[in-house]
């Protein structure tokens, strides 16, 4: 297999995650690329926290409604058979459990589940809707890239950084691999097809399970 | 009770130190003429209960610049600089709130509640100062209601009873403002007589408010 | 003045404690007459507990609609301005303060303002939205008959029957008198036009305050 | 994910013991054909979540007289002599619940709160059993929140999607009733295909919704 993109593996490896009917949220940044990499016959319904159901792609040039925004503010849309409410209806969605999944970005996720993606030191600006979304959906995926800019591993012992939630992330996917959070701790459910384990584990600041079958991250 | 009100009449009870809610998700169903009469009454020290800081050239972010502002609770400041630079030099308190528990708390403040239980924010810096409570296995923030003594609100229609209907995703934290401030003034671009909008799609009934100013 | 029906004098009575623009909610039985007696500049807002404000008359016989009912069932009708919701903005309404009004009968009153209305001893069947209301509404009438049919005051020291709330009480109107529940306790303010103040307090077993002037309920 | 059923399906599900909500005051927007499929199917000791016990022979009030309700939370029966007398022989557990509590109860099992606090009740029997809390000099019952194996809904108009609107004052717990239960059933008069509901007319949106019927 030619090589990918590492941030395009991990979208397209995320999107294998949903299935159709689906109620998603996708965060900010790289979350936002994983619709774009559906299989063709999975439909989901997109939640957008300011307040719909239904979101569709962003509209031509020229076709933007002020009205109409995506919670990242940009221009965005409404497919057939979608609904608009008001801000308390659309985190009773998130916290009551009736997002499927949410999909976020991170900064830090540790091997206990928990999750930094709101926070950094001298710049605490606030967290949006990232604390419900993590605490209400019934799934929580991170797509976030293994290292920091400067090599350190993101996937950590314990988060250093401002937690977002504790112990709610469900799956962690990298550009070097994918780790399931289990009442047993994190294992390591597949690896990037041009690393090794080993290479992971080195990237690696959590303490990982290794199961006895590790698969290989596919995308077609 | 027929409430057009010109936009001089609809905010002269605005004085220095108000507690204010302003509807709008990053400026979106921000009541923009509203926001133009706080800036020109050049009222100071408000407190700002808002979902997020805006832009500093839109919407209610405008504010922070303008210097109006002392204290603000929301739960996003990203978009708005200049509102980062006031808290950072200590110009601006500043309470964090998760969206979804900053929603509740305005509900909770219009519906007469004394607060609610939520999960959201419990280990985390959300949680300091806040009653913790175990139910049933499961850990719960205590979040208490928020009210303002006057709440700016954008509709897309208005009637003369003070009916709002709001306009795809502008609707977000109007509704809830709507029914939790003392005094509560809408903006709308459309104007209907009572009648004009049926019982069965209005999103906010005309008790919940005082005023209406039109707009172009 | 010609003798008037009690209960006729009670509804009257109460309806001129209402002021145009006011948001009110009447209870059932007798408080509902009270809007037939507004005087003609009167315009109040009626707040229907199951889900609306701007209630009008009953609808004419073979007018009625099945999906606009009071909340005793009945057949009602909206005057227009007036708005549905669900059950949880319309009890938001009421906790919230936004009914400035509210009618209801009463079992007992007693003198330290707290109300009994929805239960006798071996009929408990429920509170509906009584308990909300007089928690609720900025202001809390009673309109009953001074005694019960067997003569026994009404207006009691302590109330024996199951609360509905506690000191909410803020005017009491019966056939014989309006009192006025002040945090210095019961102010007997009027009395009907044809008994003296000795019969009220014959007929009254709570301790009630008697001011200088006591003045005469006057109906037109 | 088109969700038209036909009424056998939507109930497939429904089972023994199981604790359902129904939409409806007094009977009006109540699922009477739902409610039909409830008795044919002849499950029992249910655990119902009502306003209130409608009528005999009306609405939800007819599963007491068919003898399928063994546990009862609402919070007024008094036009169902039926369930009356089933609770005063000791047959029906039944549960009284203020209204405004009763609803935000529901509202708090469907939005993921552990609980409301509320003055409604406190000083009355309706405060026994439940945790007190006095905050900033006032005092409130904490209401814990409900859910339901199964919602019954009435609507007016639902898509294929599953978005529902509801008609005057058929509205009342019904938008509740359709976040708070594990699978959620609303029959409607009018079904129209995905997108013949405009998005800001929904009043239940079909993601809390599971099977839609079309009855006449």
């Amino acid at each position: 297999m030619a090589a990918i993109e590492p941030r395009e593996l991990i979208v397209r490896r995320v999107a294998q995650e949903l299935k159709s009917g689906q109620v998603v949220n996708v965060g900010i940044g790289l979350p936002t690329f994983v619709v774009n990499h559906l299989a063709h016959d999975v439909n989901i319904i997109l939640h957008s926290e300011n307040g719909f159901v239904g979101m569709g792609d962003p509209p031509e040039p020229g076709r933007e409604d002020p009205d109409l925004v995506n919670a990242g503010g940009q221009p965005s849309s409404i497919k057939p058979g979608g609904a608009f409410f008001d801000s308390a209806t659309s985190f009773a969605i998130v916290r009551g459990g009736h997002v499927d999944v949410t999909i976020l970005g991170g900064l830090q996720v540790d091997q206990d589940g928990n999750l930094a993606n709101w926070a950094v030191p001298g710049r605490i600006i606030g967290m949006g809707g990232a604390m419900d979304l993590v605490v209400g959906a019934k799934r929580v995926i991170v797509a976030m890239e293994h290292r920091t800019k400067d090599g350190r591993s993101k996937v950590v012992r314990k988060c250093t950084l401002p937690l977002t939630a504790t112990a709610e992330v469900d799956l962690l996917v990298t550009e070097l691999c994918v780790i399931e959070f289990t009442p047993e701790g994190a294992v390591l459910r597949e690896i990037a097809p041009d690393v090794t384990i080993g290479e992971v584990l080195a990237a690696t600041e959590a303490r990982l399970y290794i199961p006895d079958e590790v698969g290989v991250m596919t995308v077609v | 009770m027929p409430k057009l009100r010109t936009l001089d009449q609809a905010l002269e009870g605005l004085t220095d130190g108000m507690t204010l809610m302003i509807g709008g998700f990053l400026a979106v169903g921000s009541p923009e003429t509203l926001v133009d009469e706080v800036i020109r009454r050049g009222v100071r020290d408000l407190t700002l209960i808002v979902n997020d800081t805006a832009m500093p050239d839109r919407g209610y972010g405008r504010l922070f610049a303008n210097g109006q502002v002392s204290t603000l609770i929301c739960c996003y400041m990203g978009m708005n600089p200049t509102a980062i630079a006031q808290k950072d030099e200590g110009k601006l308190a500043v309470e964090l709130c998760p969206q979804g528990s900053l929603a509740e708390r305005i509900r909770a403040g219009g519906a007469g509640l004394g607060g609610i239980l939520t999960p959201t924010g419990v280990g985390t810096i959300a949680e300091e100062g806040k009653i913790k409570l175990e139910l049933e296995g499961h850990t719960y923030l205590l979040e208490l209601p928020l009210r303002a003594d006057i709440a700016l609100l954008r509709a897309h229609v208005a009637d003369r009873a003070g009916n709002l209907v709001y306009r795809k995703s502008a609707r977000n934290f109007n509704p809830l403002m709507a029914m939790a401030a003392d005094y509560v003034v809408a903006e709308a671009s459309e104007i209907r007589d009572i009648g004009g909008i049926d019982p069965d799609h209005v999103m906010t009934p005309g008790i919940f408010v005082d005023a209406v100013v039109g707009v172009s």
